[in-house]
C-alpha cells in the first residue's frame, strides 16, 4: 500500500481462477495479447511483459476475475 | 413390481447430459422397455440443467425421481461429492477423471475413465464427451443394447456429425471394456 | 476497481449466476463505479429490479437491493422514491422487463419525471427463460418463439422514452462501458426520470441461436457497431441500419414529480389550517 | 376535520376507511379508481397531503400494489383500495408482500362478479379469493366490517396487524358498507391503538432482515436507515438471498404460516349474539350481517332459539368459535352474497354434527331479514 | 412429426399438451414466457403455423389471456400456457371468459411458490387458485394430468370441454409432469375425439347470443359469420346488452354454475386403485400420484388394506366419489406439494366420518413414496 | 344521417347511457359516417372496446361486438384480427382506458403494425368513474383524485403512437366531426397500426369542475383552440400551447403483421413438407 | 326494537336527492337519533345516483335499507311508478307535480307540490329544487325538526348560498303546511 | 321518397324529443338561431324559415335527436 503509481514496474495481472468462467473476452481484447486460454478454460497470463497496463481486460472481464496492479519491485 | 433401473448423470450446464438421458431412455424404448426421464434446472431456465435422471423398467414406473441409483454418472468434481456417495452396494459409479481428481470414499463399483479427454484429444470434439460418457455407461452396465443406443443417438444428433458421434460412443464403450477387463482382473 | 468491488458488493455472493461471456457482468461493474464516482452513500442508495438475468444484479449489490416482480420494478421504485425523496434510486431491469410486460411502468415513469435512473440491460432477448424474443429483438431474429425468425419491428428504446417523456436519455454498450459509466454518472446527476440503455451480450440465448458468436465475438461486433450521436448526425437512414448510436441521445428540462408533490403538501397544509381557523 | 373527532357525524364506509387509515398512521396512498372503491382514493387524495403524506393515483393496479410495497419498505405506512377487476390485478404483487414480508394494507370493496358484473351493485363473491388469489402456498389475513364505524376501527387494526406480523392484511368490505351513510363518533386520537413495525435491535453488521424473532417475525429496517439488505420474492435465506434449498425453502414457507396460525387469539375476532342456548345459527359477515341481526332479534321476538355469529375476522377462518358452537347447535344458516364460499368453511368445521343451510344472493341486491328469517324457521 | 402418432415415443408433459392441443384443434396460442411452462409455448411457435395456425407471443399473461379470447371469439379454437405468476395475472380476464363464455384452455404448470418462490422447482400451490383466483362467483373446471399420456389426453378433453361448455378450463399441471419424460403412444388422429362448439340452430334474425338450450349452453355464432351480438363482462340479458337487473343477474350467475353443477357425471373423473377394501385410502393428484400409487403398492405388498383415489378432474371437486369412500374408509390421507389446500376440501365433504390427514411438502421438492408409506401406516 | 344510424346501430338500444351534452355521441356518430362510407360489411366488421363511458359506444352498434376488460381492448383485437385476418376491426377506447391501463397493449399495438384501427375518445378525464385524472388530463386542472391540482404531464398521444411504431396518427374533435369522419376513413383504409385521436368533451366529470362551462361551451371551445396541422407547421412552441392540431399527424409503411404471419405459414408448411419426405 | 322511519327519495340523476338524503340524515343526527343513509347508482358511478334512501331512528339501525317506507319523495315520473305503488296504510308520498303528472292510484297520502316549479318561478334557481322538497318533506312529516333541517342545510352547502337555500326550504315548507291544510280541510 | 332534393321546399327539421337531453349544443352551433330550448329543457324549432339546412345542429347532437329533410311542399 501507498505505493507511489509513478514507480511503473511490471503489471501485477492477477486472475482469480475461481471467479474465471472461461470466456475468453480478456483474451480476445487485449491489445498486446498478454493473456491466452490455459486447458482448464481458464485465462492465464503467457506474455507479461509486454502489458500496457490499459485495463482493457479488468474492464471488460464480466466475472470481476481480473485485476490490474503494479508490482512491488 | 418389476425391478426399475435407476440412472443419474450429473455435471455441469454444458455438458450436454440432459441430451445423454434423453437418448438413453430413447434407446430404452427402442429395447423395448418403459421409461421415464426427469432433469434438475437453475434459476428459471437459464442455463440449463446439470443433473439428468433416467428409470428403465420392464413395468410400470411411477415414482419419477431415482431414489437410490443403481448408475451415476459424475462429470464434475461437485456433482461427484454430491451424488457419488452413500451408494448402495451394487452401484455402479462412472466419474470423469478429466475433472473428479478426488473420488469419493468407495461404497460402489468405480470407474475412472477420462471420458472428456478421449473427446477432447482423440476426437478434438470436447462437446461430445456426454457421447463418451453414454457409451461407456451403457458398455459397463448393459442396461440397454448397443444397437439400440447407436439407434437413438443417430436419430439425435444434427446431420453432418453421425460419424462422429458413432465415434464417440465406441471410445466410450471400448474404454470401458477395458476398464471392466482391469477390474475383473 | 477490486477495492470498489469489495466496498460496492456483496463479495460473499460472488462468483455471479450469469454464464460465460455474459455481458451483465460488465455492466454492473460501470454501475459500481458510477456509484463510486457519484459519492452516493450506500445507505441511502436503493437498487430495485425486476425479473430476469439482469435483474439479478440488485442481490450483488451491497446497498438497499429490491428485486421485485417481472417487469414491475419502476412502480415499485416510484412508490420508494415517492414516499422517502432523498433516497437516491436506480433501477435495473432487462429488455424483456422493461419493455414486454413493464412497457408501462416505463412510460408512464417517463411521463411522470420522478427522480431515478432506469438502467436498461439491453441483450435483445428473454435470457432468464431460454431464449425467448423481446420487443427489443430486432427483426428476422431466431428465438425460441420465433424459429422462422422474428416478424415484429423491435421498439426504439429512446425514442419511446422520449415520446413518453423521459428528460435524459443515453446508450452505451458493455465494450464502450467507460463511456456507460460516465453516462450513468450523467443519468444521476440529471433531475428527472433518466434512462441509460446498455446494450449488452446474452451468448447463451441469443448469441448462439443467431450465429453471433461467442461473448467475446459479440463483445468485439459491439466495437464494431457503434456510432457516436456525432457520427450519426452526419449518417443516412440506410447507413444507421444495424448500428448502434452511444451517446447523450437526449436531455431536456422539467419539473420533478416528488418537489410538484412537495408544493401540493405545502398548499395543502396551507389550506388545512386556514380550514381549521 | 379533526374538530369533528369524538363528535356525532354522518360518514360513509369508504371515508371511514379513509379517516383510520390516517388515524392508523398510513401516510402513503397509491391507487387507481374503480367503483365501489374509489372514495378511499379520492378523500385521501385530498387528506394525505393535509398531514405530509403522499397520494399518487398508478397507471394501473398492478402498479398500485408495486407503489405501495415500494413505500412501505421506505419506511412509510401504506394502504390501496379497489374493487373485485383490480383485487384480481393486484394478486400477484399481493404475493410478492407476503414473500417480501412487507406490511401494507389492501381494501377490497366487493361488487357484483364475476368480471366487469354489476359494477355498483354489492356482492360477498371475493371471499375465497381473498384467501387463495394469488399462487402458491400463502397465509392471509382479511378483516370485514360491518358498520361505518367498524370501517374505522377494521382499518386501524388492519394496518396494525400489518405491521406487526409484517404482512399484507385485506380490508374485506362490501358496496353496502362502503358507500352506506352511518351516525359515528370517531375515537380520538389519542385512543386509537396504533402499532408499528419492530425496529431491529442489533446494529447493521448483526441484522439478518429475514431473521425472526422468537414470534417468528423478523424486525423491519426501512430502506435508508443504514441497514442495507435484499428484498426478492425468490425463496430466500435468512440475509434475504435467493436459494433453491429445500430446508430453507421449507422452513421459510411454514414460517409465513405460523407467524399468523401461532396467532389466532390475537387476529380471530367474531361477534356473538344470543348464542348462548341457540339451536339455530345464523352466520353472516359485512353488509349481510346486519340483515342477519334483524332477522335474529325477530326470531327472537317469536320465541325461537336462535343466535349470531358474525366473523370479524374472515381469514383466518373462526374455526374455533363455530366448531364451539357446532357441539350444540342443531343447524348453521350461512346467509352470503355469494353462492356459500363462507358456508363451505363452516361446512368443514362443523365436520357433520350439524345441518348447514345458505341464504345467498348473487343478483346485486343485499340479503333481507326476511329471507334469513324463513331460512331459520324452514326447518327449526 | 405426424409419422410417430401411433408409435412408442420419448416425449415431455409441456410437449404433450403442444401435441394434443393440436389433435384437439387448437389453432390459436397466445402466451409469455414463463418456467416450467415455456416449452408448450415454444413447441406450438414451431407447430402451429406448420397446421395453419397461429402462434404470438403478447407482451404479457394478461394480453395473451385477451387475445386467445379474442380468437375464440373469431372462431379458432385458443389455449394459453403459463406459471403461477402469469396465472396470477390472468385471473381478471379468466374471469372474463367465464362470464362472457368464451371456450378457451389455460395450462398452468405450477411452480414453487409465493410469489417468484423457486421458478424451477414443482408445486401444487395453485389448487384452490384454480378454484377461486378471480373476482366474484364463477364456476371453474381443472384438469390435472399425472403422465405424459395423461397430458395428451387430458389437453384434449379440457378443450373439448371449454367447447363443449363454452367457459374456459383449465390445465392444472406440476413441474414434475410438465417437465418429465416419458414414453408415450399418441392415439392417431382419427381416434382422438374432438368436440366442437355448438353452433345456432337459427338465423341471425331469430339469434340470441345468451339464450341457453335446454342444457344452459347458448349456441355459439363465431364473428364474421352474420350473426352480429355483442359480447360484454357485465352483466347481459340474453341478447347480451349489459343488465342491472337482479333477475337478468341472478339467472346469469346461476346459468353459468348450473351449466358445470348438473353435468358433474360428464366432467368429474376419478382414477381409483384397491379402494374397494381399503381402510385408508390416499388422495393425490398430478405428479404426487405417481408416489402415492408406487406408497400404496408397497402397501399392499405389506398387507395393508390401502387404496388410492386420483382426482383427475380437481374441480369441480370429486365430492361423490370421496363421499362413498368416506363411508367405509377409516383415515383419508391426502398427499399434496402444498399445505393441505385440497385436504380441506376431503375434510368438508368427509363431514367427521373419517379422519382426514395430509402429508405435505412445501420445499419445491416431489413428495415421496417413503413418506406417504410412512404417514399410511402411521396411525392404521 | 337517420338511415344510416338505423342501418348501423342497434336503435332498441336508444337512447344512450351518455349525460347531457357528452361529446361521445358525436364520435359514435362519426364512426358511422365512416363505416357507411367504408362500406365494410357489418357481418364482417369487428367493434372492440375497453371499459369505460366511451366504451359502452360498441353496445350500440350494430356489429359484431367485444365489450372486454378496463384497458385490455388491443389485447382482445389483436387475437380477434390475428385469428381471423378478414375482419375489419375498430377498437374504441378512451383516453384512460388507452393510456393508463392499456398504455402498454397500445404501444405494442403500434409496434406490431396490425391492420386495425384505434380510436380514443379523449375527454381528458376517467368518465365512468366520475373524474378521475388520466394520463391524458393537462397539467394543473382539477380531478377528484387531485384536488390542488394535477402535476403530471400528460401523454402527446400522437408522439407516443408514433414513437412506439403505429403508422397512421391523425387527430380531430367533435366540433370537427366531418374532419374526424374523414380521417377515420383514411385510418381504416391504411394498411396497418392506425390511430384516431377524437377530441371530446365530458362536461359532468370534466368541464364541470375545470369551469369550462357545459357541452356546448366546451364544444365551441374545441373551434377556438383548434389549428390545422398545415397552421401549426409556422406556429412556435409557445403559441401552440394548449392548442389542439388537427388533421393527418403522422403516416408511414411497414409491413403489416397478419400478411407476415401468413409467409410464416407458408415458410412453415413448406418446411413440414419437405421434413416428411 | 325501536320503531324506524324509512324514507326513500327518488328522482333522476341531476336532481341532488343523494344530497337531500345526506342533509335529512345529519339532521337526524343533530336531533339525536341514530340513522343510515343509502343510495343507488347508474352504471359505475356516471350520472349519478337516483335513489337515496335515510332511516332514522333512536335505537339500533340494523338492516340499511328501506323495507316498507313510510316517507316516499318522488321527482320524476318514472320515480313515481316505481316507488309510490304499494305503499303501507299511513305512508306519506310526496310528488313534484312539475313531473308527476299521472300519480298511482292512491293508497297513500299523497302530496301534489310543484317543487320544481317553485324554485325555478319563486327563486330563479331549479337547481335547489331538492332544497325546496326537503323543506315540504319535513314540513309535512315533521321526521326531524324544522332547526335540525335549516342547521344540517346550511352546514352543507356552499358559501354565498345560504339565503337562497334558506329560502327554498321554508317555500317548501310552507307550501306542504298549506297543503296540509287543505287535506286536513 | 324520392322527392327532388332540388325543389328546395323548407327544411323539414324534426326533433325526437324523447331522445333529447337538452345539452343545448344545437342551439348554440346552429348560424341561424333556428333553434331554442323550451321550459321541459328540450330542443325545439323556433325560427324555421332561417334554417339553410347546414346541418351543424344534426351532426352534432350527441343524441341523434335532430333530422334535417326536405318539407314536403
Ligand atoms: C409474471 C411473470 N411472467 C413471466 C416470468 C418469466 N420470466 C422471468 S425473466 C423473463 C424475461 C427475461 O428477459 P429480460 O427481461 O430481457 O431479462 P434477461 O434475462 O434477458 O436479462 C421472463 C419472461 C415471470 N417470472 N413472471
Ligand atoms: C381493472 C379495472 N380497473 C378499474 C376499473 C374502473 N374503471 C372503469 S372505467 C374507468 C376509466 C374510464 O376512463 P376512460 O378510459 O378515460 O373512459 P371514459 O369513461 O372517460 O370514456 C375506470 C378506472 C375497471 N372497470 N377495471
Ligand atoms: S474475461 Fe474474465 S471470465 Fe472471461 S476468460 Fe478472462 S478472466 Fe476469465
Ligand atoms: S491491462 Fe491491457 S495489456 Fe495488460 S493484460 Fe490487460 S488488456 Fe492486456
Ligand atoms: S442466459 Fe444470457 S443473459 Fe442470462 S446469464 Fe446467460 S448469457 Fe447472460
Ligand atoms: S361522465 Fe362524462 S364521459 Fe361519461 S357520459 Fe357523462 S359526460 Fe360523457
Ligand atoms: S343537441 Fe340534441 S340533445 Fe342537445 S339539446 Fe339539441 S337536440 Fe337536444
Ligand atoms: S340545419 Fe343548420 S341552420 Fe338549420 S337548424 Fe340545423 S344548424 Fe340551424
Ligand atoms: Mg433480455
Ligand atoms: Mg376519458
Amino acid at each position: 500500500m501507498n505505493k507511489a503509481l509513478s514507480s511503473l514496474g511490471p503489471s501485477d495481472i492477477s486472475i482469480k481462477s475461481k471467479w474465471c468462467k472461461g470466456c475468453r473476452i480478456c483474451v480476445a481484447i487485449c491489445p498486446k495479447k498478454v493473456l491466452a486460454m490455459d486447458a482448464q478454460h481458464k485465462a492465464t497470463v503467457v506474455n507479461p511483459e509486454a502489458c500496457n497496463r490499459c485495463r482493457m481486460c479488468e474492464t471488460h472481464c464480466p466475472d470481476f476475475a481480473i485485476e490490474i496492479g503494479v508490482k512491488e519491485t | 413390481m418389476e425391478k426399475t433401473t435407476e440412472l443419474r448423470l450429473s455435471g455441469t450446464g454444458g455438458q450436454g447430459l440432459i441430451l445423454a438421458g434423453i437418448i438413453l431412455a430413447e434407446a430404452a424404448i427402442i429395447d423395448g422397455f418403459n421409461t421415464v426421464q426427469t432433469q434438475s434446472y437453475g434459476p428459471e431456465a437459464r442455463g440449463g440443467a446439470s443433473k439428468a435422471e433416467v428409470l428403465i423398467s420392464s413395468g410400470e414406473i411411477d415414482y419419477p425421481k431415482v431414489t437410490t441409483p443403481d448408475v451415476v454418472l459424475a462429470m464434475s468434481q461437485e456433482a461427484c461429492d454430491k451424488y457419488g456417495r452413500n451408494l448402495h452396494q451394487d452401484a455402479v459409479l462412472l466419474v470423469d477423471s478429466t475433472f473428479v481428481t478426488d473420488p469419493p470414499p468407495a461404497v460402489a463399483k468405480i470407474y475412472h475413465l477420462p471420458l472428456t479427454r478421449i473427446a477432447r484429444e482423440q476426437l478434438g470434439k470436447e462437446m461430445v464427451a456426454n457421447v463418451v460418457a453414454l457409451g461407456a455407461l451403457v458398455g459397463m452396465t448393459g442396461v440397454v443394447s448397443r444397437d439400440a443406443l447407436l439407434q437413438a443417438l443417430l436419430a439425435r444428433v444434427p446431420k453432418g456429425t453421425e460419424a462422429l458421434n458413432q465415434r464417440a460412443m465406441t471410445l466410450g464403450w471400448e474404454a470401458a471394456q477395458a476398464e471392466r477387463q482391469r477390474i475383473i482382473a | 476497481m477490486q477495492e470498489h468491488l469489495e466496498t460496492y458488493l456483496r463479495m460473499e455472493r460472488l462468483p455471479h449466476i450469469w454464464c460465460p461471456g455474459c455481458g451483465n457482468g460488465i455492466v454492473l461493474g460501470s454501475l459500481v463505479k458510477a456509484i463510486h464516482e457519484l459519492g452516493y452513500d450506500q445507505d441511502k442508495t436503493v437498487i430495485v429490479s425486476g425479473i430476469g438475468c439482469s435483474s439479478r444484479a440488485a442481490g450483488y449489490m451491497d446497498f438497499n437491493t429490491l428485486h421485485t416482480t417481472h417487469g414491475r420494478a419502476l412502480a415499485f421504485a416510484t412508490g420508494v422514491k415517492l414516499a422517502k425523496p432523498e433516497l437516491k434510486v436506480f433501477v435495473l431491469m432487462g429488455d424483456g422487463d422493461a419493455t414486454a410486460i413493464g412497457g408501462n411502468h416505463f412510460i408512464h415513469a417517463a411521463r411522470r419525471n420522478m427522480d431515478m435512473t432506469a438502467i436498461i440491460f439491453n441483450n435483445n432477448i428473454y435470457g432468464m427463460t431460454g431464449g425467448q424474443y423481446s420487443p427489443l429483438t430486432p427483426e428476422d431474429r431466431r428465438a425460441t418463439t420465433a424459429p422462422y425468425g422474428t416478424i415484429e419491428r423491435n421498439f426504439d428504446l429512446a425514442e419511446l422514452a422520449k415520446a413518453a417523456g423521459a428528460t435524459y436519455v443515453a446508450r452505451s454498450t458493455t465494450y464502450h462501458n467507460s463511456l456507460l459509466t460516465r453516462l450513468m454518472v450523467a443519468a444521476a446527476r440529471h433531475k428527472g426520470f433518466s434512462v441509460v440503455e446498455a446494450i449488452t451480450a446474452c451468448p447463451v440465448a441469443y448469441g448462439r441461436r443467431n450465429k453471433l458468436g461467442d461473448g467475446a465475438d459479440m463483445l468485439l461486433a459491439q466495437k464494431e457497431n457503434a456510432v457516436t450521436v456525432k457520427q450519426a448526425e452526419s449518417m443516412g437512414k440506410d447507413e444507421l441500419a444495424g448500428k448502434i448510436v452511444i451517446g447523450e441521445l437526449y436531455q431536456a428540462e422539467a419539473p420533478e414529480y416528488t418537489e410538484l408533490y412537495q408544493q401540493i403538501i405545502q398548499r395543502a397544509q396551507a389550506r388545512a389550517s386556514k380550514g381549521c381557523n | 376535520m379533526s374538530q369533528l373527532v369524538n363528535m356525532a357525524r354522518l360518514m360513509q364506509g369508504n371515508e371511514a376507511v379513509a379517516e383510520g387509515a390516517l388515524a392508523a398512521g398510513i401516510r402513503f396512498f397509491a391507487g387507481y379508481p374503480i367503483t365501489p372503491s374509489t372514495e378511499v382514493a379520492e378523500i385521501l387524495a385530498e387528506r394525505l397531503p393535509e398531514v405530509g403524506g403522499k397520494f399518487i393515483q398508478m397507471e394501473d393496479e398492478i402498479a398500485s400494489m408495486a407503489a405501495i410495497i415500494g413505500a412501505s419498505l421506505a419506511g412509510v405506512k401504506s394502504l390501496t383500495a379497489t374493487s373485485g377487476p383490480g383485487f384480481s390485478l393486484k394478486q400477484e404483487n399481493l404475493g410478492y408482500a407476503t414473500m417480501a414480508e412487507v406490511p401494507c394494507v389492501v381494501v377490497n370493496v366487493q361488487r357484483s362478479g364475476p368480471s366487469t358484473g354489476i359494477p355498483t351493485a354489492p356482492a360477498q363473491g371475493d371471499v375465497m379469493q381473498a384467501r387463495w388469489g394469488t399462487h402458491g402456498d400463502h397465509p392471509a389475513i382479511a378483516l370485514c366490517p360491518a358498520s361505518v364505524a367498524e370501517c374505522f376501527d377494521l382499518t386501524v387494526r388492519a394496518v396494525n396487524f400489518a405491521e406487526k406480523y409484517r404482512t399484507p392484511v385485506i380490508l374485506l368490505m362490501d358496496e353496502v358498507i362502503g358507500h352506506m351513510r352511518e351516525r359515528v363518533v370517531l375515537p380520538p386520537a389519542d385512543q386509537v391503538m396504533v402499532v408499528d413495525r419492530k425496529k431491529p435491535a442489533v446494529g447493521p453488521d448483526r441484522y439478518y432482515a429475514y431473521r425472526p424473532d422468537e414470534d417468528g417475525v423478523p424486525p423491519m429496517a426501512n430502506f435508508g436507515e443504514g441497514y442495507r439488505y435484499h428484498v426478492t420474492g425468490l425463496v430466500h435465506d435468512e440475509a434475504g438471498n435467493p436459494s433453491t434449498n429445500p430446508k430453507i425453502a421449507e422452513q421459510l414457507i411454514y414460517r409465513l404460516h405460523n407467524k399468523i396460525d401461532s396467532r389466532l387469539d390475537e387476529i380471530v375476532a367474531v361477534e356473538e349474539m344470543e348464542t348462548a342456548d341457540a339451536e339455530v345459527v345464523v352466520v353472516a359477515y359485512g353488509g349481510v350481517a346486519r340483515s342477519a341481526r334483524r332477522a335474529v332479534k325477530e326470531a327472537r321476538q317469536a320465541g325461537l332459539p336462535v343466535g349470531l355469529i358474525r366473523p370479524i375476522t374472515i381469514w383466518p377462518f373462526p374455526e374455533q368459535a363455530i366448531h364451539q358452537l357446532a357441539d350444540r347447535a342443531k343447524r348453521f344458516v350461512v346467509a352470503e352474497m355469494n353462492l356459500g364460499q363462507l358456508r363451505g368453511e363452516v361446512e368443514r368445521v362443523v365436520k357433520g354434527r350439524a345441518m348447514v343451510t345458505g341464504v345467498n344472493r348473487v343478483d346485486g341486491e343485499l340479503v333481507t331479514p326476511a329471507e334469513i328469517l324463513a331460512a331459520i324457521k324452514e326447518v327449526g
